[in-house]
């Protein structure tokens, strides 16, 4: 039999001014298994308090309901009271006779028996209520960040300075992703490579982190703090020991005419490459698909140049298994091409190019080391145009959003080309300009007032060539719409920033959620802009949305301080609000019937199958189970069951099909 | 001076939505079909022009709009739809737009020879079955008195054995569509 | 191949050369035309300008004695026509309550069962290699091909490859042994509809594709729409008044090249018909009896 | 119809957004009818219709059932499941021989203070005008349902 223990609180006037709270006291005294029922003028102050903590232990109380404010105000507090009496936490429940009574009627007999509802409504939930126990789950304290950019780069440092266990996985031969393509950055015009090189290098040096390169994960399994992660090292087909990083293989390599990723197609490399003079690690890995051994078994030319023997043509494919507690997706994202645009030339002609593409030309070790050169002839352009909003804001194309980082890396690259071709014309087509950062409105202003790059606003039609020149027609719609044609001698188009390629093979392998464009989600737009619906996995950078070098370093941090604070406990406390799979004795083990509703509802894919087997292994029948580590409470599955037999602790079918009985009995 | 024009209670833009599912709120105004548009030059309103002012649904505005020379100068080359990020049909809208102006006279006074045309052009259709071109030229040159424009053509074209004189009558093949046409004009 | 054909206004008047050229390569592509009885006027570009109504009646006559007559694929080389056939086609398919009120219009049944074929997708299927194989007097002419609105949009009805940059016609004039060259006004428009009403347009926007053309070191003009080629053709003087500047191009329908390349005669090509001298034809160089005593009084 | 009918209702909601949005109906001490008792879910998506089908049942009059919005959900998609099940239920319930009219399924957020108060006033005035709900009452007592 109950021994249920009911507070009634008045909040000094609060409550009692509109609920006759003695009455509501007395009714409930009456109640079966009702052992004690008083009120109080302050239940939460500390005389209050021990009113609590004393009758559970006078009156041997096996449940308690405060009727009071709202639960979402004072329940820590009373059931910590409860607590302290030795009676579970979780046999404590609180009604709410303020906000939903007392501060939402006028006084009189109805509304004093909403209040006496409202607890009795309580009191029966509470006989019901299982004492629970805090779940705690073991941490391994290593983290995974999936990526190496900026983003990465600068997660993967937070979490080793703070004295964590890094595993950094790149899928390229090196780390710094676009931002070591980039020139000089706005809004400060520093260097790229002069900011980004010393934290590459110190990745690479810091005893906390292990750097895989040219890697790619497979799987990932588990849950917070007990992922195991699965990673595929390709074979770079040199053995990193031994490779000094003199690049004498690839002098030696004749293959030379692969156009380089890092240059974007400006630049060549050869068959064994390190990306870019200042990659990290600094040595060469083999590209097997264009290498003349791997294709006729002829050639290694690299090998007989190599002084210390490092190069291994039969290196295989290399699968590691990784204890994870914790992971950080910074995979980044990519840009359209020009040949994404059908009306400006469908990649046809040289000398419309991208804005990473313009990136490479401005940067001083570039292909053009720096100097602005047309990629048809190498002339320098006299008149150049720059296009934003390629393929952003486009719905015709299938890209409705704003890629956020063009408007300003144009101006940025309008001002660039203007330092260094001092008689050349820049124009700007743009639709609104974006620069809503700090110093960045001011850093665009500078383009036009110092620079005097002329800005157009309104969209290009068509680019065509004629004579070497590059025809482009657009309109000025601050002047009526007017036509303007521009015989340009080369046309950078800010191509719409889009997700990275493979990022949804790689969301579906970690179970995160992505959006339509691809790009990962994160669990709240605003309060949890770093995590993922998946407990123990974060995000941060560009692979979440198109952004800039700030916002990705910040959100690097943000997603590092939420892993370094995962860490910080020896093993993880949840809340014991979970759905759980009845087991029932022999022969049946499980009123679940295997249907696995419940499995395709929950959000947070914490519900696996289990094999029931008798004990020589023949099995007898699959049943759900609820992993208590991903199991977040929101008690989906329990709705879809059919047999009943998945039920959410804390909130039981038991429980609130009780509350709605004696609602309305 | 505006005039109050009734469009069932609604803007221009709403009836163009009625008429043909088109929203011109899409519009944003960038400018890219006015860009390429072939005639845009040569009319009062570039066709992003056209659109702001039917976004603005006053009646002003709306007179403007179908008072104006563009709608008329308009080729229905596609150029502008075919461009347009957010998918604007506005050959579609040039096509409700005449109507509209023809209905509510409002045809600008520039557009008169245009909207002869076509209408010589329908006659011709309508009193041949088939386009005849000597015909449609004569009847052309009766509604807007321009005896000279052309001249230099014809006889070349005769001469090559562009032109016959002489109609060929397949009226009956159409008598049905243009008389259906006039008992629903009469009916409504 | 057998196929209906509607010819149209403009193939039986001004560009009865469009005509006639179809009619002379038709047996040597192996293809049979068999022209669709009591074919009217599609109401090409005026109707849809004052009556959205009578716009689609008229190509729905056509579409529907089309299917009377049985014809699986109709051709129609006019892009005009063929534009207005292919998008009430699909105006028809799209809305129930409009295809019953045309449908009452015309009083004829209509299912929407032929398709719509226009030259280049024809010419594509019948200039075979074996067809190539037999060509006797290649055409060896660098040339620029041009779409024109008409073939190319709206892509909604039209299904050109590539929009802004179709290359069926080029390709099939490599296939005769053309050079196809890059240009600037592939599909730009010529300004048809406003002919006879704003010459002065269309001699400006006419006059830009024969620069960039004669620019590009184009010898011909090839062209597959009875408007572009009279408006090219016929409007130099208007042409010349409004940019300044003469132009010997000559326009070319694609069917008048490949009948070159075939080495038929200039008369069943109707080349004589042309406002500009056609100075191109076959590697085996065929009569080309086209000087008349205009020419001086037109260019 | 009886005037002084009071009815009696339910209203499932989320801790979240809805719960939340009643806390601030009170502390905003917006006034409302007095008809309405709250009971807390974790999730609207823990809510299956046989909850429903209970209130009814024991003699509710209504039934409210209110959750984040669409795009808000705590634990993300949960109402996305309890607004597609919506179909499926509603179908069930009608052919339980429920008056759907009886149930309002609608979004409030934790700032939606009058949107809540607005809620159970119009829910509370409409069950009045339909009147005591009898039939499914009737029924389970006969034991049909
Ligand atoms: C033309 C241009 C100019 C710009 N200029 C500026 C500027 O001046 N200032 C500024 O602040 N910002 C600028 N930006 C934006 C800047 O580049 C980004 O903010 C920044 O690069 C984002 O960093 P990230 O680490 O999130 O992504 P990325 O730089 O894209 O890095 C992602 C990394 O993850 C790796 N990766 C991808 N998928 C996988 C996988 N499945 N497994 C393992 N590794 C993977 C990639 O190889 C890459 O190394 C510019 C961008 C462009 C396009
Ligand atoms: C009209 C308006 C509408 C907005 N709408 C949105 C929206 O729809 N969505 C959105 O994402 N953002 C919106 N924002 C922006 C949003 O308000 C801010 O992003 C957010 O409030 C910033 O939070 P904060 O904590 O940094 O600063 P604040 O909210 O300003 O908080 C700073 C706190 O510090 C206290 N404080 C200040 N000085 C001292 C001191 N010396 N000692 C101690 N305490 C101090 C202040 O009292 C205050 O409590 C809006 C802003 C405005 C003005
Ligand atoms: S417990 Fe809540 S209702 Fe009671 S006095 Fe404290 S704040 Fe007021
Ligand atoms: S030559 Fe040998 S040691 Fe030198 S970079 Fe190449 S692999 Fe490394
Ligand atoms: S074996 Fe391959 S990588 Fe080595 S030199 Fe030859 S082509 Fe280059
Ligand atoms: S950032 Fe600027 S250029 Fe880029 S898509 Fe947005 S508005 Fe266009
Ligand atoms: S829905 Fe119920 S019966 Fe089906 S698998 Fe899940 S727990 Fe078992
Ligand atoms: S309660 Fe929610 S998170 Fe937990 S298993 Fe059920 S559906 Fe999944
Ligand atoms: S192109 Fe489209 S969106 Fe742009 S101004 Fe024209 S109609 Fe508007
Ligand atoms: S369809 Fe009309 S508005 Fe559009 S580009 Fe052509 S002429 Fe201009």
């Amino acid at each position: 039999m109950s021994r249920i223990g009911v507070f009634i609180c008045h909040c000094g006037e609060n409550i009692s001014a509109t609920v006759d709270c003695e009455k509501v006291a007395k009714t409930l005294a009456s109640m079966p298994g009702v052992a004690h029922s008083v009120d109080y003028k302050y239940m939460c102050s500390d005389p209050g308090q021990s009113l609590i903590r004393s009758a559970i232990k006078e009156k041997k109380l096996t449940g308690v309901v405060v009727a009071a404010c709202s639960p979402r105000m004072h329940e820590p507090t009373f059931r910590k009271a409860c607590a302290e009496a030795r009676l579970n936490p979780f046999l404590c429940e609180m009604a709410n006779l303020r906000e939903h009574c007392s501060w939402v009627h006028a006084k009189g007999d109805a509304t004093t028996d909403k209040a006496i509802d409202l607890v009795s409504m309580l009191v029966e939930k509470v006989k019901r209520n299982k004492p629970l126990f805090p779940i705690k789950v073991p941490v391994t304290k290593t983290a995974l960040v999936i990526g190496g950019g900026i983003a990465g780069i600068q997660a993967a440092l937070d979490i080793a300075n703070a004295g964590q266990k890094v595993v950094l996985v790149e899928r390229e031969p090196s780390i710094g992703g676009h931002m070591s393509q980039l020139s000089e950055t706005f809004p400060t015009l520093d260097c790229s490579q002069c900011i980004l090189t010393p934290r590459m290098v110190e990745v690479a040096q810091n005893p906390n982190i292990t750097l895989y390169t040219y890697a790619e994960v497979e799987s990932l399994s588990g849950f917070i703090g007990n992922f195991t992660a699965r990673i595929r090292k390709k074979a770079k087909s040199v053995d990193e020991k031994l490779c000094t990083g003199c690049g004498e293989c690839a002098t030696a390599c004749p293959i030379k005419k692969i156009p380089s990723e890092f240059n974007t197609g400006l630049g060549m490399r050869g068959a064994i490459y390190v990306p870019f003079p200042q990659a990290v690690p600094n040595k060469p890995v083999i590209d097997r698909s264009r290498c003349t051994y791997f294709k006729s078994g002829k050639c290694k030319f690299c090998a007989s140049k190599c002084p210390a023997q490092a190069i291994r043509f039969d290196q295989q494919d290399e699968i590691i298994e990784i204890p994870i507690g914790s992971v950080v997706v910074t995979t980044g994202f990519n840009i359209k091409e020009t040949s994404f645009f059908p009306e400006y030339g469908y990649g046809k002609y040289k000398d419309v190019v991208t804005g990473l593409q313009f990136e490479r030309l401005l940067s001083a070790s570039g292909p053009t080391l720096g100097e602005v050169k047309r990629p048809s002839d190498g002339t320098v352009p006299k008149k150049i145009v720059f296009v934003a909003c390629t393929g952003s804001r486009d719905p015709a194309k299938g890209i409705e959003y704003c890629s956020k980082i063009c408007c300003m890396y144009t101006a940025k690259h309008a001002m660039l080309y203007k330092h260094k071709v001092h008689d050349g014309d820049a124009y700007v087509f743009y639709m609104d300009i974006r620069a809503a950062g700090k110093g960045y409105d001011e850093f665009f202003r500078r383009a036009i007032e110092e620079d005097h790059v002329n800005y157009i606003r309104g969209r290009i039609s068509r680019i065509y060539e004629r004579n070497g020149k590059l025809i482009v027609r657009g309109a000025d719609t601050l002047l009526g719409a007017q036509q303007v044609e521009i015989e340009a001698d080369m046309v950078v188009l800010a191509t719409a920033a889009v997700a990275n390629d493979g990022a949804e093979s790689l969301a579906q392998k970690l179970h995160v959620s992505y959006d339509a464009h691809h790009f990962f989600a994160e669990a709240h737009p605003k309060l949890r802009p770093v995590e993922t619906n998946t407990a123990g996995i974060f995000l941060a950078g560009a692979c979440q949305s198109p952004k800039d070098i700030p916002e990705t370093v910040s959100q690097a941090s943000a997603a590092a301080s939420k892993v370094i604070g995962l860490f910080s406990n020896a093993e993880l406390t949840r809340e014991p609000i979970i759905a759980v799979v009845n087991r029932t004795a022999p022969p049946l083990f499980s009123t679940c019937v295997g249907c696995f509703m419940c499995q395709s509802a929950c959000p947070y894919h914490a519900i696996e199958q289990e094999e029931i087997k008798t004990r020589e292994g023949k099995l007898i029948k699959m049943v759900a189970k609820v992993n208590p580590g991903l199991c977040q409470g929101c008690g989906t599955c329990v709705a879809f069951c059919r047999s009943k037999s998945i039920d959410l602790q804390g909130y039981s079918n038991e429980q609130v099909y009780a509350e709605v009985m004696e609602l309305l009995s | 001076m505006s005039v109050s024009i009734d469009f069932g209670g609604d803007s221009l833009a709403g009836w163009i939505q009625h008429k043909s599912g088109i929203s011109v709120q899409r519009c944003y105004q960038c400018g890219k079909c006015s860009a390429g548009c072939p005639a845009s030059s040569d009319m009062d309103f570039a066709p992003s022009v056209l659109l702001r002012l039917l976004q603005l649904q006053n009646a002003e505005s709306d007179q403007k709009v179908l008072s104006s020379y563009s709608i008329w100068l308009c080729l229905t080359c596609h150029t502008c739809s075919a461009r347009c990020p957010m998918e604007v049909d506005l050959p579609k809208v040039m096509d409700v737009l005449r109507a509209e102006s023809l209905r509510h006279k409002l045809v600008n006074k520039r557009a008169k020879d245009i909207v002869a045309f076509h209408k010589s052009f329908i006659d011709t259709i309508r009193n041949f079955g088939r386009l005849w071109e000597v015909g449609l030229v004569a009847d052309y040159k009766l509604r807007t008195r321009h005896f000279w424009q052309d001249v230099v053509v014809a006889p070349v074209m005769l001469k090559k054995g562009k032109l016959s004189l002489i109609p060929l009558f397949h009226k009956k093949f159409v008598s049905r569509i243009f008389s259906g046409l006039r008992n629903r004009e009469e009916r409504a | 191949m057998k196929i209906g054909l509607y010819p149209g206004c403009s193939l039986e008047g001004s560009s009865r050369e469009y005509a006639e050229s179809l009619r002379a390569i038709a047996p040597h592509l192996g293809l049979e035309l068999e022209e669709i009885e009591g074919w009217n006027c599609c109401g090409a570009s005026s109707a849809h300008q004052l009556d959205h109504t009578l716009s689609l009646a008229l190509p729905a006559r056509i579409l529907a004695q089309a299917e009377k007559q049985k014809f699986p694929e109709l051709l129609v080389p006019c892009a005009a026509c063929y534009n207005r056939l292919a998008s009430t086609k699909k105006d028809l398919a799209n809305d129930a309550s409009t295809r019953d009120k045309v449908t009452d219009l015309i009083n004829m049944p209509y299912t929407g069962v032929t398709s719509v074929q226009n030259i280049l997708e024809v010419l594509n299927l019948v200039l075979t290699p074996d067809v190539q194989k037999k060509i006797p007097a290649a055409f060896p002419h660098k040339v620029v091909c041009y779409y024109g609105c008409l073939l190319v949009r709206p892509a909604s009805v039209v299904h050109a490859e590539k929009m802004e940059d179709p290359m069926q016609m080029d390709d099939l004039m490599k296939r005769i042994g053309a050079t196809p060259l890059d240009w600037g006004m592939k599909t730009e428009c010529c300004g048809a509809s406003l002919s006879i009403t704003r010459t002065d347009i269309v001699g400006k926007l006419c006059g830009n594709i024969l620069e960039d053309a004669t620019m590009r070191g184009a010898e011909a003009i090839i062209v597959a729409c009875p408007m572009c080629h009279s408006n090219l053709d016929m409007r130099r003087k208007e042409i010349e008044r409004v940019t300044g500047k003469k132009f010997s191009i000559p326009i070319v329908y694609i069917t008048q090249a490949i009948g070159m390349a075939l080495g038929l005669d200039a008369k069943s090509l109707g080349l004589h018909r042309h406002f500009v001298e056609v100075s191109v034809h076959g590697k085996n160089k065929v009569q080309q009896n086209v000087s008349s005593p205009s020419m001086a009084a037109v260019s | 119809m009886e005037n002084n009918f009071e009815p009696k209702i339910v209203a499932f909601v989320c801790n979240w957004c809805t719960y939340a949005g009643a806390d601030l109906t009170g502390t905003s001490r917006i006034k409302y009818a007095t008809n309405v008792r709250i009971i807390r879910f974790p999730c609207t998506g823990r809510i299956d219709y046989n909850l429903l089908l209970k209130a009814f049942a024991q003699g509710a009059d209504g039934v409210i059932v209110s959750g984040c919005h669409p795009n808000d959900c705590h634990y993300t998609s949960g109402n996305f499941h309890a607004r597609r099940r919506w179909i499926v239920f509603k179908q069930m319930m009608e052919y339980m021989g429920i008056d759907m009219r009886r149930v309002k399924f609608s979004w409030v957020s934790a700032a939606e203070g009058a949107k809540w108060a607005d809620i159970v006033n119009t829910t509370v005035n409409e069950i009045r005008e339909l009147g005591p709900s009898q039939e499914y009452l009737e029924m389970s007592r006969q034991g049909v349902a």
